[in-house]
């Protein structure tokens, strides 16, 4: 990859992102097809498992990354002064 | 009443009125002789007390002899004995530390010592 | 004869062990301290199930050694967790650390083998204190300080605990180290004392406070035990309180949510030993047979993937010098190997299949599916999402790629890869057949990992938490901060506490001597001339009365404000005079450097004087009533 | 008739005879005269804990007169628990003082200083032993003055001063303590402890009883620097030359405590001071008082030794309050708590001591780095400090834990959490030491050479350090003098 040159590194990237999608389709697919065994009523909803994931990455971070901003996050000399 | 009271306790109030003497007088004289002088007083207070209470009505010396029947209680004496060589003890040393302390601070003034 | 030698105590060995470190020069040392986990791994093999080393000492009974199946899980680990430690630490020249991780070790197991209260307590102490210097070696300022306050937190809940055996003993009449019943205030005590240990918000701060400031190495230690120890005493005493259910589903998304907001990599990997360790608390708490079983899977498989977790960011450190997410970037070129081993170890606790985060973290999820804790199953998922976000894809992406910081490194000494190999090999062989693990558990394991059903599962939800990260990869990028925590609590406490030493006390101190100093004074300067000072004092009475009756007359009031002036002249010139003195004794105070006692013995007689009175008048009021 | 007991107290003053003369001769001899004579006394203190556990308590006449006559002295468990805490310590510190003395104490004194602490030694042994409370004040009065000389004989800037104001608070001390004895004989005729405790419950509602015990109370006070009678201490204990030090803090004090104890416990009796007059409970509050106090006062020393000495008035607190407390737990843990305690602070001591020693450092700023250059001294100093601090599975942990079992026995809560408090308090002012040994840095770069100590020296703290650790895990053994010593007390 290091003797690639820009474009065909480019095209490399997106070939691969494309993939990762398809990839992502198909497990949302297999998540609604396969048979399952639910604990609740919600965790057997089809593409629980896909939506939570991403939903859960996106809301941690934003909700982490405000209480940080104007609460918890401090200077690196906070306790020194 | 009060006479009474106090002829009864008179060593006892003697005793302890020079024991208060004596802890007034280290309490509140500056020099440090003084101070001992006021250790000396406090411990004589506690001597006399302890030989007061050692007399007996027309009691004779503790000394065995035939024709006496009374005699004063010795063994107060006894302690008061070992009592004074032991104030003699303290009292020649705190003398020496007290030239001591003169010939290392020029004085013997607790207030000038400050660090006392 | 044979029999008579062995088995010996495994906390025995390490702790005496630890004690020839300091002869070994060389080769012979660093043989020597791998040789030794051997040992002690044979040994325990041969530990039967029973209870050995029962000793009686001034009326209590101290047992020393409870082989079951809940504690071996427990001493199996660590001594593995001991050997591929000291096999990190290996090229470490002096003894220091190496001694105090040993001993950390012994405790450990002491702790872990310990049958009453006062055997336990004896070791969890031994482990705050032999894990601090692993701290204290990082010799910088602020490891000193995360070291101390270390201590004195755990101190803190040692002597709680303490107190809690205490009243369990005066209570119950023994110390058995067995389930407590609920209620009753030791019930209490003793539980802090071990949420202290484990590591539970609020009482954690001093986790992610101590485990990044330690040394390379000792960090690798010190991830792996205390928490450990606290999650096995729970087991021990709480299984089933419903209490650790709920503290342990938001321990596990606290440590998250703190992942999220921080700079330094090894801090993160803290944070989320208190993710992890919430799942095991969570799993203490329902107290089935299941979680049980999983919470102590769990422990087992944490302690490898994240001794394998630190020791990556620790060889970085060794060979860079840095930490921050901020400094780092890039490494991927000259530190390849480092980075796959530590993609193991981010896998592992993200829960991949084929890793032992899987086969371990799923039993717990599943045994709060099946208890029907809907609530806590949203939060133990959601905890895993946070998890992959942060130690497999935040810490190495911004670590290993991201922008190129540019740094001269090459890969850490072969013994760091040997050690970070084998661990990698462990846990991608327990992933693979977990049937090891499960077979050392306490009870019979009736849980099948590896379904279709859940593996799709498992992996949809990490890839779109994947999709999330490549989506906002940019906004988590580390900022040089650091982050509140309950340790706002202490640190302010303890540099509040020193300050009050330094100030209120000492000036309480000073003021103590000063009233006395002040009332000899006063007492003094009344005695040394009686008659005036009763003048004055007279005066100022008569003037007082005067003022009151006969205030209206003309020249009263003259009189008695001067009476009054010429009162508080005297105090005047009294406090002057204090003034005086106090300086004058500052002075000899700073000559004798706090060498001489800056007291007068006026003072101290007066004291004494007071002392009696004040004791003969308690003497009369007693006895009067 | 076992003749240990007499020979156990006659052995050091016969030392304290012969010192002089031989002294006359070499001065080197007198070391030797102390070191052989300590031993016997350590032998016989054995001895007599042998025969004391084999046939309970023993009593002796001096000179074969009976009691009301003759002076008895009287050894039951504690006085044997005290007689070996007390000749183990002093032996220690005679051994120690070989190198220290000559180093510190220059020009022709060495051959006062081992009289002088002979006479310290017998007398402290005296006390303890002795039936008489005349007697224990005459044997009190003895130490005291070996002791007013010890503190003054470096000569060097304050220690007359420190010496002078001892004496004059000491000297009150004792004047009282004559009296309170002078009240108990007008009273009861007996100056026998045995007999005073059978005659003094016809007296118990007599004022004459209550002075007596005030002033003994307030003047065992002094002895044991009980707040707010402490002041006298540190002053004396950071200028005596450093094996003294560990005496003053290790046995002097403690003795003063066993006065107190004997007092309150074989005179008065359990009854007296919990019931009729609650002396007991107060002296609880008045320790608690202590410990606080004297932990506070510790956290804001700037001089190791000044630290170690309020430390030490904590841990004399510790002890008062155990006993105070008047329970089984508690006063197996306060009697306990003697002996852990002079471990510990007689090897914080010496490890001070040999710090100025080789460096002369004094304050606590200046010790950053020693670790590195006299190892050995500075991990028995550690090791030492944890058994202050009551950390297991050290000696200071075992009495602490039968404190606060004590304490909740007698239904007392806060001085539990009085305990761990001073705990927790104590652990700041020690690490701060130990963390500014160990990791502060190196400050004496060249100018501290890397050897540990003279032999005669190190022994001692090797052994005090040990001991700190062995009898935390092996308890029973000062369990068996103690147990049987609070069942005489207590009276069972």
């Amino acid at each position: 990859m290091r003797y690639l040159n820009n474009s065909e590194k480019k095209r490399i990237v997106r070939y691969r992102k494309h993939l990762f999608y398809l990839g992502l389709l198909l497990l949302a697919l297999l998540e609604i097809f396969i048979p399952r065994d639910p604990y609740f009523w919600f965790d057997g909803l089809p593409v629980f498992y896909s939506v939570f994931g991403l939903l859960g990455c996106i809301l941690t971070i934003i909700i982490c990354k405000t209480l940080g901003r104007y609460w918890l996050m401090k200077s690196e000399d906070y306790y020194e002064e | 009443m009060i006479l009474e009271f106090i002829a009864v306790n008179f060593p006892y109030l003697v005793s302890v009125s020079l024991l208060l003497v004596g802890l007034y007088a280290m309490i509140v004289r500056r020099n440090l002789i003084k101070k001992i002088m006021g250790l000396n007083i406090l411990s004589t207070s506690v001597f006399l007390y302890l030989i007061s209470v050692a007399y007996k009505e027309g009691g004779a010396p503790p000394i065995r002899v035939s024709e006496v029947e009374v005699y004063v209680n010795p063994l107060p004496h006894a302690l008061v004995l070992t009592g004074i060589v032991v104030a003699l003890a303290l009292t020649s040393f705190a003398l020496v530390l007290t030239i001591k302390i003169y010939k290392e601070y020029g004085t013997l003034d607790s207030d000038k010592l400050m660090d006392l | 004869m044979i029999e008579h030698i062995f088995p010996v105590h495994p906390a025995a060995i390490f702790i005496l062990g630890a004690l020839v470190i300091p002869l070994l020069k060389g080769r012979l040392k660093q043989i020597y301290l791998v040789t030794l986990p051997v040992v002690a791994f044979v040994n325990l093999l041969y530990l039967p199930h029973s209870v050995f080393w029962v000793h009686h000492i001034g009326g209590f009974e101290l047992i020393f050694g409870r082989v079951d199946s809940m504690s071996l899980p427990f001493g199996y680990i660590f001594i593995i967790m001991a050997f591929l430690g000291a096999l990190y630490a290996i090229h470490l020249k002096g003894s220091g650390e190496h001694v105090a991780a040993f001993i950390l070790v012994g405790a450990s197991l002491g702790a872990v083998f310990a049958g009453d209260y006062i055997s336990l307590y004896l070791f969890l102490a031994m482990m705050t204190f032999s894990s601090a210097p692993l701290i204290f070696y990082r010799r910088r300022k602020s490891a000193t300080g995360a070291g101390f306050r270390y201590i004195m937190f755990h101190l803190f809940g040692g002597s709680l605990l303490l107190a809690g055996i205490v009243l369990h003993y005066t209570f119950t009449g023994h110390t058995h180290f067995g389930p407590l019943e609920s209620g009753g205030l030791y019930f209490y005590l003793v539980m802090i004392g071990f949420l202290v240990k484990a590591a539970v918000p609020p009482f954690h701060a001093w986790l992610s406070d101590a485990y990044p400031e330690g040394t390379a190495t000792g960090s690798v230690f010190l991830s792996a035990f205390t928490t450990k120890v606290g999650v096995y005493v729970l087991i021990r005493a709480f299984a089933g309180a419903d209490i650790l259910i709920w503290l342990g589903a938001i321990m596990a998304v606290y440590g998250v949510v703190y992942a999220v907001i921080e700079n330094d990599g090894r801090r993160l990997l803290a944070y989320h030993i208190i993710s992890q360790v919430g799942y095991m608390v969570a799993g203490v708490g329902m107290g089935t047979q299941m979680a049980i079983n999983g919470a102590i899977a769990h422990a087992f498989c944490h302690i490898l993937y994240k001794a394998l977790l630190f020791m990556g960011p620790g060889a970085v450190l060794y060979v860079t010098g840095k930490e921050k997410l901020t400094e780092l970037g890039g490494l991927y070129k000259t530190m390849p190997i480092t980075l796959i081993l530590f993609m193991v170890g981010g896998l592992s606790i993200s829960a991949v299949p084929l890793f032992n985060g899987f086969v371990s973290k799923s039993m717990i999820v599943a045994a709060a599916g099946l208890q029907g804790e809907a609530a806590v199953y949203i939060l133990l998922v959601l905890a895993s999402v946070g998890t992959f976000l942060h130690t497999c894809l935040k810490l190495p992406y911004y670590t290993f790629f991201a922008r190129d910081a540019g740094i001269e490194a090459q890969e850490p000494p072969r013994n760091m890869l040997m050690s970070m190999g084998i661990t990698a090999f462990l846990c991608l062989f327990i992933g693979i057949y977990p049937a090891i693990l499960y077979n050392i558990l306490p009870y019979p394991v009736d849980f099948v990992p590896y379904t279709i059903e859940k593996v799709v599962e498992k992996i949809a939800l990490l890839s779109f938490t994947f999709l999330g990260f490549w989506l906002l990869k940019d906004k988590i990028a580390g900022q040089p901060t650091i982050s509140l925590d309950t340790d706002w609590f202490y640190r302010k406490a303890g540099t509040a506490f020193m300050w009050f030493c330094r100030n209120p006390a000492l000036a309480f101190a000073g003021w103590v001597d000063m009233t006395f100093a002040r009332l000899a004074g006063g007492f003094l300067w009344f005695c040394r001339n009686p008659a005036s000072a009763l003048a004055t004092g007279v005066d100022s009475m008569f003037a007082f009365v005067v003022r009151i009756f006969v205030g209206r007359q003309r020249h009263s009031p003259l009189r008695a404000l001067k009476s009054v002036v010429g009162w508080m002249d005297r105090l005047s010139l009294a406090a002057e005079e204090a003034a005086k003195r106090r300086a004058q004794r500052e002075k000899m105070a700073a000559l004798a450097q706090g060498e001489v006692d800056v007291r007068g013995i006026d003072s101290a007689l007066f004291l004494v004087a007071l002392m009696l009175a004040l004791f003969l008048l308690y003497l009369a009021v007693k006895y009067l009533w | 008739m076992d003749d240990s007991i007499i020979l156990v107290v006659m052995t050091p003053f016969v030392g304290a005879y012969l010192s002089p003369l031989l002294g006359l001769w070499r001065e080197r001899l007198c070391h030797l005269v102390a070191v052989a004579a300590a031993l016997l006394s350590l032998f016989f203190s054995f001895r007599l804990a042998g025969s004391v556990l084999t046939s309970g308590t023993i009593r002796y006449w001096v000179g074969g007169w009976e009691p009301p006559w003759g002076i008895e002295l009287v050894v039951d468990p504690l006085s044997a628990f005290m007689c070996l805490t007390i000749s183990l310590v002093s032996l220690l510190a005679v051994i120690y003082s070989k190198n220290f003395i000559e180093k510190e104490l220059p020009g022709g004194k060495m051959t006062s200083y081992y009289t002088l602490i002979l006479l310290l030694i017998g007398g402290m042994l005296g006390v303890v032993v002795t039936g008489d409370l005349f007697n224990l004040f005459v044997l009190t009065e003895i130490f005291s003055v070996a002791a007013y000389a010890l503190v003054a004989i470096s000569g060097k800037r304050g220690s007359f001063i420190g010496s002078y104001r001892y004496l004059i608070l000491a000297s009150i001390g004792t004047s009282l303590i004559l009296l309170g004895t002078g009240y108990l004989y007008i009273i009861t005729g007996t100056l026998n402890m045995a007999d005073l405790s059978v005659r003094l419950p016809a007296f118990y509602d007599s004022w004459v009883v209550f002075g007596a015990l005030a002033f003994l109370l307030i003047g065992f006070g002094i002895k044991t620097a009980l707040f707010p009678l402490h002041t006298w201490l540190p002053g004396a204990y950071s200028i005596a030359p450093t094996p003294v030090t560990v005496i003053f803090s290790a046995a002097v004090s403690k003795v003063g405590g066993y006065s107190l104890i004997r007092v309150l416990f074989t005179i008065f009796g359990l009854e007296f001071i919990t019931d009729l007059v609650p002396v007991a409970p107060a002296l609880t509050w008045v320790a608690a008082a202590t410990i606080l106090v004297a932990s506070m006062f510790a956290i804001s020393q700037t001089s190791l030794m000044r630290m170690l000495a309020y430390s030490s008035v904590a841990h004399i607190g510790y002890v008062v309050l155990g006993v105070a407390l008047a329970v089984e737990m508690g006063m197996t843990g306060g009697i306990l708590h003697i002996f852990n305690h002079a471990l510990a602070t007689g090897c914080l001591f010496f490890c001070a001591g040999a710090v100025i020693y080789k460096t002369g450092i004094r304050r606590i700023d200046d010790l950053r780095g020693l670790g590195g250059k006299m190892p050995l001294t500075m991990a028995a100093f550690t090791l030492a400090a944890v058994s202050k601090v009551g950390i297991p599975p050290s000696a200071g942990f075992v009495s602490k834990f039968y404190l606060s079992l004590g304490a909740l026995e007698a239904g007392e809560w806060i001085f539990v959490i009085v305990i761990l408090l001073a705990s927790l308090m104590t652990a700041v002012f020690y690490l701060r030491v130990i963390n500014l040994i160990f990791f502060g840095g190196d400050k004496h770069e060249g100018k501290v050479q890397r050897d540990e100590l003279p032999l005669s020296m190190l022994v001692p703290i090797i052994i005090l350090a040990l001991g700190c650790a062995v009898f935390g895990i092996f308890v029973g053994i000062p369990l068996r003098l103690v147990e049987p010593a609070v069942m005489v007390l207590s009276g069972m």
